[in-house]
């Protein structure tokens, strides 16, 4: 069980902490449409991150932080809120702060054919809960794929600007191609090998770095700042009911 | 048909409370008139999706900050709809950006306060979308088709918000003594510049005599003011706050409440521009516009060569 | 006491806030020399609002927020930590986000020479406390004062580009001019005129702005931002030793 | 005099440890090799401002925030002491800096490492400054006469630092448990990388040899790690903290303490580039290059005007 929560937990923290970097696009995007669908992106891993920080709380009751006496802040709540980023076991790419339109847009096409691809073969798991979560899942990673590869090849083809950028963000986030294909057990990457055709791109060498690992808790300078804000009405109110 | 038949004809479908669709002829003014309210609209939404958004990333649940996200995408939704809308009578979405950002078209005053607690989260759903439902729902009858059939969508979801800020307010005031406080204080800050999102008051209304005649508007400035009023106070006293208005009583006679008289001049200087967020929330607005300017350009390029292609 | 320990509040709290602002600056400086010059003014702003902090704690000690029995925690810390940010008394001006170069010029310019002029007052208070801080700090304003006026004066008459950023900064934190010569009791802009004059720029109009004042506890959406990063180690540790 | 004169003046001021002083002739290695160590050290105190600079927003309370920030000052001073003690050599801060950003030049690897609680703080002034203090108190003595006189000054400041991080640590070891959970989980990080701050072991270190011959290094890389571990090792039981080798002893025969083998693996990547933080302490000095670049000009072109006035 302990092993199971923490892989419970890796894929929350996944979802939750990318949930929050693509919500803080909100009111940012280079058109309403785009608001509009990095908000629907946000809002499906929030829900990812909520059933599987549930699954893991419920799989494992010692992963929840200890709250005062009394207090009736949920499972779900108390791990997102009053964990310290050390405890935290998501991959550091999705921590990483946000950069232009086309650093989000390669962030979320690695992530999500990544992750798609480790939750088709969840749609099987042991776990009917888990199996359930990649069922709902599957649906809204294949859409998030393609619209971050359709936006792939648009900047990739679009203007020397957009190539610039997008080869620029391929470049700066590809050395955590390596971690998170460690964490999603991903076998390969013919999918991203279509999409950087389409594109016109040169897959980047893969990179042997130092850093320890996300799943570890060992994580980037970013994450403890990310927290500080997102925990700190939360914390404020260790008591307090929403 | 001469211009005095087309005429007859619209004022014929307005008196019978009919809808005018967009290619029917229109006079000038009454286009001219719906652009500026359905664009005013619109930006409302968008500037709107501001002050709301400023607490996303601090949403004390899970499960509030999904209610949240999903309202602030809810109103990037409206805003295009209501730009579509807007498009129907002849001007281009990017035509109204630049008017808004250019300082030539508004926006609704009650954006340019800020949020400071994440009370103000409950509080801009019970009372500012409060106020903007009953502005709105009438608007759902208005003699413009597609921007009638626009509010009645987006009312629709405009209740669900009010009832979700409402439930927030509700639950937090059966929390902690700080958070019945942080309440409290939002309600104080809120509720004036809430009874001010009705306009001025009727005398001082310029524009709704006309507005009213046509069908685009079907209530005036201080008969929706007095309906908020009247729905809310009995919202507050379930709720438990108090409303900073020592005037506020109720009228036997009239069946109404009495409530005392909003700081117009302080309308006047938000409408201005010297509210407390103005220019804060245009220059979020033109940054975002202008960092997306690159990305805008790279999708019409990408567009252009597939039809080449 | 209660009058007298709000009055030292406010000038804590527009130091500590401004000096936090400040030392965001830290490393991202246009050459070196701006960057020590930077800190020693967040330093010494740093420095004041530590006196005054634990000034106002002594002369009402009701000002301190109570934090569990035990903590070790100092009054002056007690005060810059645990309170929201609706007890913090700065005006508004200095909790602002950071801009460009020009920008913490302009808020440099504006607060040094407000403040300045308050503390030649204070030399002679009759609270011999105050009279000392006012004593040190008339020369660290007096520094911050010409710092800023010189760099103004060199914006203003530098490059077009220059020219147009210090513009740009005035006009957008000159709405807060009357906050600020409230709080501080200005008695007239004759500084001011001269740098004005000597940058070649003419002043602003006054603006009357609706949005309360800092003194009252009213701030812009910026300042819980500041605080949750601020706060957030203390607050975590209310029984931490430093 | 001819060049062979030349040298022999200079090998014998070297030999009799006395200095070098700009105008004094020098071999052109010996230049270029005290650029190129000079330089990195400006450079490392540059870049060495971001690990601590994340945390100062952040100090749990105001005497360390202040203490901190004046660390940090101190860093930027040390850069100019150092860039203008390698500008007597002939190469200009702007060209250095280029050099930099271009990454032609390298800076210590350890800044390489995340700043990740208020612990590593304590733990950088103990074991980073501990180190570089080791590594740079024989450089006061070395032979070039600016970069000497240079580091007397930086080692009394970093001396000073060093016990202000060990003091940090301390009085985080007499508070919580959590606390003290802090600083071992920080000295579990820093406690290696500290070890290769000394550089490869001697026998790959081919530069060593010949620095060592011109009076700018005194002593090898093993021989300051050495002494660093043995200097360290009663500090940390004073503390109360665990060094994560468990090959660390006393070795009474050697009069040293026995120790493990760093990952030299791990030091080559990260002198590569692949470390956990090399993208990023570029990016963030390169962007505050580029953002100063205006200030700059209009410095120069205020400058100019007030020279033609």
């Amino acid at each position: 069980p302990l092993e199971h929560a923490r892989f419970c937990l890796g894929l929350a923290d996944d979802a939750l902490i990318l949930s929050q970097r693509l919500a803080e696009w909100c009111s940012r995007a280079p058109d309403l449409e785009d608001d509009v669908a990095l908000a629907n992106l946000a809002l499906d891993l929030l829900g990812q991150a909520r059933l599987l920080l549930g699954r893991a709380a419920l799989v494992d009751p010692a992963v929840v932080p200890v709250l005062p006496a009394g207090s009736p802040v949920p499972a779900e709540d108390a791990l997102a809120f009053f964990r310290d980023a050390a405890a935290f076991r998501n991959v550091q790419l999705v921590e990483l702060p946000n950069g232009d339109f086309a650093h989000v847009i390669v962030r979320l096409l690695m992530f999500s054919v990544a992750r798609l691809e480790l939750f088709q073969q969840l749609l099987s798991s042991a776990d009917p809960v888990l199996a359930a979560v990649a069922a709902r899942g599957v649906k809204e990673l294949a859409y998030q794929r393609d619209w971050a590869g359709r936006w792939f090849v648009t900047l990739a083809r679009g203007t020397s600007e957009s190539r610039r950028r997008v080869l620029a963000a391929l470049a700066g986030l590809w050395v955590h191609q390596a971690e998170l294909a460690e964490a999603y057990g991903l076998s390969g990457g013919a999918v991203l090998e279509r999409v950087f055709l389409a594109g016109g791109v040169a897959q980047p060498d893969s990179v042997v770095r130092v850093g320890g690992r996300g799943r570890d808790g060992m994580h980037t300078e970013a994450l403890s700042l990310l927290l500080a804000e997102m925990q700190v009405v939360a914390r404020a109110h260790p008591m307090g009911r929403w | 048909m001469t211009t005095a038949d087309l005429e007859a004809h619209f004022d014929a479908v307005i008196a019978r409370r009919d809808r005018i669709e967009p290619r029917d002829w229109m006079p000038e003014a009454y286009r001219r008139t719906l652009i500026r309210q359905i664009a005013q609209h619109a930006h409302s939404e968008i500037i709107g999706m501001q002050p709301e958004g400023n607490w996303i990333g601090r949403a004390p649940s899970l499960r509030r900050k999904a209610i949240l996200l999903a309202k602030v995408q809810d109103e990037a939704g409206h805003g295009l709809y209501l730009y579509s809308a807007c498009e129907t009578l002849g001007i281009s979405r990017g035509e109204l950006v630049e008017l808004l950002l250019g300082g030539k078209q508004k926006y609704s005053s009650i954006f340019n306060y800020p949020t400071l607690s994440y009370a103000d989260v409950g509080t801009i759903g019970w009372l500012v979308d409060g106020a903007a439902i009953c502005n709105q729902v009438p608007l759902c009858r208005t003699s413009y088709g597609p921007y009638g059939r626009a509010m009645i969508r987006i009312c629709k979801e405009e209740s669900f918000h009010q009832r979700q800020g409402y439930e927030l307010l509700m639950t937090m005031m059966r929390g902690t003594e700080e958070q019945r406080a942080l309440v409290q204080e939002s309600v104080d800050r809120f509720w004036w510049p809430s009874l001010m999102m009705f306009g001025p008051p009727d005398e001082h209304s310029p524009n709704s005599e006309r507005s009213m005649a046509w069908g685009i508007k079907r209530h005036s400035n201080d008969e929706l003011r007095q309906k908020f009023v009247d729905l809310t106070v009995p919202q507050a006293e379930v709720l438990g706050v108090r409303l900073p208005d020592p005037e506020l009583s109720w009228n036997a006679e009239r069946e109404h409440y009495d409530f005392g008289r909003p700081d117009w001049d302080e309308l006047s200087a938000v409408i201005r521009g010297d509210g407390p967020c103005n220019a804060q929330r245009l220059a979020h607005r033109r940054k975002a516009h202008d960092d997306g300017a690159w990305v805008r350009e790279a999708a019409t390029a990408f567009a252009e060569r597939g039809r080449d292609d």
